[in-house]
């Protein structure tokens, strides 16, 4: 039965990354070619005197790529086909940006940073978040209560790169705790190696960002495990557990578990989504990840970077979607009901 | 008997404010939780402040005459931009558009939401449900503020900058889909309800069930929904903005916003200048948040709070002469 | 059988428990004094409103707000003052002393634990190991009338409504309480379920001489199963007794009518009693006697002064200040 | 007494999903023939689970039987192949009252509403809010004025189920279907309204079919009865017959389990 519903849902969640991908497919069509024409060779044009012939090639593949074939004459279901083989292949072409570095190698280097603060910071969320949450819950009504919802709310609806620029502000350039800004300390000519001094200048360089991140998303964490746990407090099965003599204490703790299972299921939802929230403050903090580039090709009008950094989204998103529907099987008993139809 | 005929023609020729039905229950429940009303007040304030930018202003917001980047003073209350601009003017006339935005997009988004819902939990498990809900899930999973993004960066290429209404257009088209989700299983569990079936059984139109029975019934979900639209089309606007697709010809706190990023201004020690607007469009947003928590307490009673100190007081002073047998203390 | 104890197993007096809503604070229970005895089954009967589960909730001292004790005391086992307990010295006699086996015992498993583990988290509570007390459990499961073990490596949502109603009650049992409150212990459950399990508490009392206290709207099967019943009614207890007095002459009007209103398989062809109107709430509460309003042999005097309790046994009693009189009336009601 | 409604080898299988694509039939109501007469109060008993309710929304056209057919001889149709439009005039002949009153009525509107309604959708020429005064008085709600504005949730379950009678009459019914309607309701005001359904078919004339697990009540209001047990009838025939002499193993079984305060469990 649980293998037969994740099949279902697997082939549910393929055909919306086909329709998220195709999104990718579409638009550029919908933009007068010549349009895209003109800003291709306007922004490679530099480049062309350095290259030589090997521009024209880049180009006309690019081209024919974004579908600028009103050239080529060919017909859209073969565009369509090509495309997909293309992005299978992970090949988007070359970047306009940094030509002609292919985009697949831009998403790959940059891709690792946007993680080193994206995982620890939907981590630090979810613990920080749950535990704020589990506390407002218990001492509801109370001072607690109205602080922690009232302050995870102020900065959940403040704009998170708002956000970013004060602790930046504050915290980097006037008390000078934090670095202001990339991956790692480039003026001290550390190298990208394992070696001590860089990992802990990654991460020192990653707290800011992380903390920001953190501070933006604690209300969904709060709220989540706050509204859940409040009404399992006072189900019967909880008020049986205190009837029978279990102290207060183990049993919030039992209430604390089955509120979490909800939680845990946004766990992974909130992994695929928590890179929109890099997006918008990795430019901040120069931090160059997969935000950071996706800033930067919307600026520049670099085309095949933004489908490239669209694409991985798509799939972060649909991904983490489809594994929260697992890790929903796995930890609550109840979904592997047989379904009734009829009555 | 004489008095309630009275009553009656008194109901039919008065306005009359029905003190048990849906939406006054509603009203009650946000004004009688100490955080909505908060909310409310807080609402209140900032409608206020922007309804006199649009008639007043100190000083002309998009006059750039003034020296630059000056700390708050008396001449200027948020001091000036890194263009000469005076920021308090600015902001006072920057808040109308982005409240404007975000209400409408409650609005519209909401009744998207309704519209899909409520169709595809009448007619579940049939092709329209399947499409209906198959849309709503797509744009669940691929963020709407995404696409919007996606989209802003092809107009750019023809030199296309998103105005006021394509702005308003694009969050309430991407908007609706969590409420369209929920409201399709709330009318999924309401139509199982026995007084939906009574009503089938009567011989009720479906039109007749959604607009009297099945919108009442859920009205603090849709209230709530259309806070939560709004406060995504606050959002939505801003990110607009700070990735520059928005329309740049108009002093509002998006491009404010815009701006001072441009101008590095939280590298400069300019925090006058980028904090108020954010500071303001946290606080529509929070304002709608603390609303939508008295709206919770209303769907469902188990969230609410009662202050057991105060009634025992009561009761102790009440002790003495409570023995009549009426027990009810007010 | 155990000879006649006088102790009684709880003693309730003068308790006043109301709830606190948005217009003030609403007093349910009234004055309510009452001796449960030991080893016996007592049972609460009263309708909706009539503050049965309230009385019960309090007893077990389980106070959650909008819920709130005015004042009076329960004196459980003799000694045990719950109201005056704090949480930790309640939580010791819970289960132990005193268990309840609770309304809807449908919702009342932790929905994502085996029945293993709700046996877990009990014992856990009090310091005991799971594995060293397995023979405890398989006992009490076979009291309950589980022959295989099978049942304790399964969900609750995996059990019929009979069977999670056994469980409920052997969890209950699990910690060897001598008395045990059981809130609506057949609801919801189908007729002949109803039945066995009717047997089963009735046969479990008998074995480990239970004090059971029975609250339950459905007065016929109280009457089936219980040896003490008490009528409650807007928040009083109109009468009190054993079951054989309040069957054959009951002191109250309600209780004979609540009695006989009920069809039963013999009733067809016969006309039964009505009872006028509907249970007013408890904010306009009569001035006089609490079912006044309703009463059919109701004077003005019943309307304007509340009735004397009167006591004649060590536990009966009644509150009625028209009897005798309203007995030579009974006629008039079937009419 | 001539039939008004006939269940004629009536099946009806539930699908159970075992699953991605395979589904399983399971039969939950089996050849079952049943009828309603003119002018009498048939029951329906059986234990939870026997498909009564199922039985139930078959005859008002909820749920349609995967085999046999259901007549309803006043408009000579077969209930099953009913269009839409005949469906809704059937359902003014024919219609039902549900278990629990607590959930029967809409939470958002008013007793008058809920009464009203029936009325505006058939067209009642005459006085509405006088009908329905005059409805409210029928299952005596007293005073009639005071009910009309209240919501449900100022009422008790009682007269909950009187006004959803109230209800169900505005639409002047052949036939009622209640399905358990008085085991939600407290003990006291049973028994009135079970005189309230004894009364309808009296002053009325109106079939009722009452279905239910307490086969006293059966004994105390009807006048034939169908013993269900898992989707089929196991013995039917005249109450008093049934009750005094069951002959079915199930059915004496529902007469010895039955709550009677004069036996006891020992």
């Amino acid at each position: 039965m649980k293998k037969e519903y994740l099949i279902k849902r697997g082939i549910y969640y393929i055909i919306i990354w086909f329709v998220g991908i195709s999104i990718d497919f579409i638009l550029p069509r919908l933009i007068p070619g010549s349009v895209l024409g003109t800003i291709i060779y306007g922004r490679i044009g530099a480049a062309a005197s350095a290259y030589g012939n090997n521009v024209q090639q880049e180009i006309e593949i690019l081209v024919q790529q974004l579908g600028l074939s009103q050239y080529y004459h060919t017909p859209l279901y073969i565009q369509y086909f090509d495309f997909l083989k293309d992005i299978i292949q992970l090949n988007f072409g070359p970047s306009l940006l940094e030509f002609p570095v292919p985009v697949s190698q831009i998403i790959e280097e940059a891709a690792p940073w946007t993680f080193a603060i994206v995982i620890p910071a939907v981590v630090g969320a979810f613990f920080i978040g749950n535990i704020l949450g589990r506390t407002a819950a218990l001492s509801r009504g109370g001072i607690k209560d109205y602080l922690i919802v009232g302050g995870t709310m102020f900065l959940y609806t403040f704009p998170v790169f708002v956000t970013g620029e004060i602790l930046i502000e504050f915290l980097a350039v006037d008390a000078h705790i934090f670095p202001l800004g990339s991956q790692y300390n480039t003026f001290k000519f550390i190298r990208p190696e394992f070696s001590l001094p860089f990992i802990w200048s990654v991460v020192y360089h990653a707290m800011l960002p992380v903390i920001t991140l953190i501070a933006f998303s604690l209300a969904g964490w709060v709220m989540g495990m706050r509204n859940n746990m409040i009404p399992i407090l006072q189900e019967d099965y909880m008020n049986y557990y205190r009837l029978m003599g279990v102290p207060e204490k183990q049993v919030s703790q039992k209430a604390y578990r089955l509120a979490l299972l909800p939680n845990f299921t946004s766990f992974s939802i909130a992994l695929g989504y928590s890179v929109l929230g890099a997006i918008a403050i990795e430019l901040l903090f120069n931090y160059a990840g997969l935000g950071y580039f996706f800033n930067e090709a919307i600026t520049a009008l670099d085309y095949p970077l933004l489908n490239g950094i669209f694409f991985m989204l798509v799939t972060a998103m649909v991904l983490s979607n489809f594994v929260a529907d697992i890790v929903y099987g796995m930890i609550d008993p109840r979904t592997s009901h047989e379904e009734t139809e009829g009555v | 008997m004489g008095v309630s005929r009275t009553k009656q023609r008194e109901r039919r020729f008065r306005i009359n404010v029905d003190k048990q039905s849906a939406f006054y229950s509603l009203l009650q429940g946000i004004w009688e939780q100490r955080i909505s009303r908060v909310g409310l007040y807080l609402l209140l304030g900032i409608i206020v402040f922007c309804t006199i930018g649009v008639f007043y202003t100190p000083y002309n917001p998009n006059q750039t005459s003034f020296p630059r980047d000056l700390p708050p003073s008396f001449q200027h209350l948020l001091g000036t931009t890194d263009y000469g601009q005076d920021v308090f003017s600015q902001l006072l006339v920057g808040g109308f558009p982005v409240i404007a935005v975000g209400i409408l997009t409650g609005l519209i988004g909401t009744f998207i939401a309704i519209l899909v819902g409520i169709t595809a939990g009448l007619y579940a498990d049939t092709i329209v449900d399947r499409i209906l809900s198959g849309i709503t899930q797509i744009f669940l999973i691929i963020p709407g503020i995404l696409i919007i993004e996606l989209i802003g960066a092809y107009l750019g290429a023809i030199s296309i900058k998103l105005g006021y209404f394509v702005i308003l257009g694009a969050l309430s088209a991407t908007g609706w889909a969590w409420g369209a989700r929920v409201l399709r299983s709330l009318v999924l569990s309401t139509r199982r309800k026995e007084y939906i079936l009574s009503s089938e059984l009567i011989g009720e139109s479906k039109m007749n069930v959604i607009f009297q029975q099945i919108i009442p019934n859920n009205l603090p979900f849709i209230a709530s929904n259309f806070f939560f639209t709004a406060i995504y089309g606050i959002a939505g606007l801003t990110f607009i903005y700070y990735f520059g697709l928005g329309s740049l010809t108009q002093v509002n706190w998006g491009t404010m916003l815009y701006w001072s990023l441009g101008g590095e201004a939280y590298l400069r020690g300019l925090w006058w200048w980028y904090v108020p607007p954010g500071l303001m469009i946290g606080l529509v947003a929070l304002s709608f948040a603390l609303i939508n928590r008295g709206i919770d307490r209303v769907a469902n009673p188990k969230l609410r709070e009662w202050n057991i100190k105060k009634y025992y007081k009561q009761i102790k002073e009440n002790n003495g002469d409570n023995g009549d047998g009426t027990g009810n203390i007010s | 059988m155990v000879i006649m104890v006088t102790e009684p197993a709880i003693s309730v007096r003068g308790l006043r428990v109301g709830y606190i809503s948005d217009s003030g604070l609403t007093t349910v229970l009234r004055n309510v004094t009452i001796d449960i005895p030991s080893n016996k089954i007592t049972g609460i009967a009263g309708e909706s409103g009539s503050g049965k589960s309230t009385l019960a909730s309090a007893i077990m001292k389980f106070i959650n707000p909008p819920m709130l004790v005015e004042s009076g005391s329960i004196i459980v086992d003799g000694k045990y003052d719950v109201l005056s307990m704090d949480n930790e010295q309640v939580n010791e006699i819970r289960g132990k002393l005193i268990s309840f086996v609770p309304q809807a015992a449908q919702n009342s498993l932790n929905p994502i634990r085996k029945v293993k583990e709700i046996f877990f988290d009990v014992l856990k509570s009090r310091g005991m190991d799971y594995y060293s007390n397995i023979n405890v459990i398989y006992r009490a499961l076979e009291d309950v009338g589980f022959s295989d073990k099978q049942v304790l490596d399964m969900y609750p949502f995996q059990l019929s409504g009979g069977m999670r109603q056994r469980v409920v009650i052997a969890v209950s049992l699990i910690l060897d309480p001598r008395i045990v409150i059981m809130d609506e212990p057949t609801t919801g459950l189908d007729v002949v379920v109803q039945h066995e399990i009717l047997k089963l508490i009735k046969r479990l009392q008998k074995e480990k001489s239970l004090s059971l206290l029975i609250i339950s709207h459905d007065i016929a099967m109280l009457f089936q199963i219980s040896d003490y019943i008490a009528v409650m009614y807007g928040g009083q207890v109109l009468e009190y007794g054993s079951y054989e007095t309040l069957l054959e002459d009951a002191y109250n009007p309600y209780t004979y009518l609540l009695l006989h209103s009920v069809p039963t398989i013999t009733s067809r062809g016969k006309k039964l009693p009505r009872i006028p109107g509907d249970f007013e709430g408890f904010g306009r509460y009569p001035k006089g006697c609490v079912f006044s309003s309703r009463c059919p042999f109701a004077t003005d005097t019943c309307r304007e002064v509340p009735p004397e309790k009167v006591s004649y046994d060590q536990y009966g009693f009644y509150i009625c200040s028209r009897y005798p009189e309203w007995k030579k009336e009974v006629k008039k009601i079937y009419e | 007494m001539s039939k008004l409604i006939e269940l004629i080898h009536v099946y009806k299988d539930f699908i159970v999903r075992t699953g991605l694509l395979r589904k399983e039939h399971r039969p939950g109501i089996w050849d079952v023939n049943m009828e309603i007469r003119e002018n009498e109060i048939v029951g329906m008993v059986g234990g939870s689970g026997g498909g009564k309710t199922v039985i139930a929304w078959m005859i008002v056209g909820l749920l349609k039987p995967t085999k046999g057919s259901i007549m309803y001889y006043p408009m000579g149709l077969d209930v099953t192949k009913m269009s839409k439009k005949e469906l809704r005039r059937y359902r003014a002949d024919v219609n039902l009252v549900f278990q629990d009153p607590y959930s029967s009525l809409d939470p958002t509107h008013t007793v008058k509403w809920h009464i009203e309604r029936p009325l505006k959708l058939y067209k009642y020429n005459g006085d509405i809010e006088e009908r329905v005064v005059e409805l409210l008085k029928e299952v005596s709600l007293s005073p009639p004025e005071e009910f009309l504005y209240k919501y449900p949730f100022q009422l008790s379950g009682g007269q909950r189920q009187r006004v959803y009678l109230a209800r169900v009459l505005a639409l002047n019914p052949k036939v009622l279907v209640a399905d358990e309607p008085v085991s939600n309701v407290d003990a006291s005001i049973r028994a009135s309204l079970l005189e309230l359904f004894k009364r309808l078919r009296d002053e009325k004339g109106i079939s009722i079919m009452y279905i239910t697990h307490d086969i006293a009540t059966i004994g105390y209001v009807a006048d034939r009865v169908y013993v269900v047990k898992q989707g089929r009838i196991v013995e039917e025939g005249d109450v008093e017959r049934v009750i005094t002499n069951p002959q079915n193993e199930y059915t004496k079984l529902l007469t010895k389990v039955v709550p009677n305060p004069y036996t006891r469990i020992d």
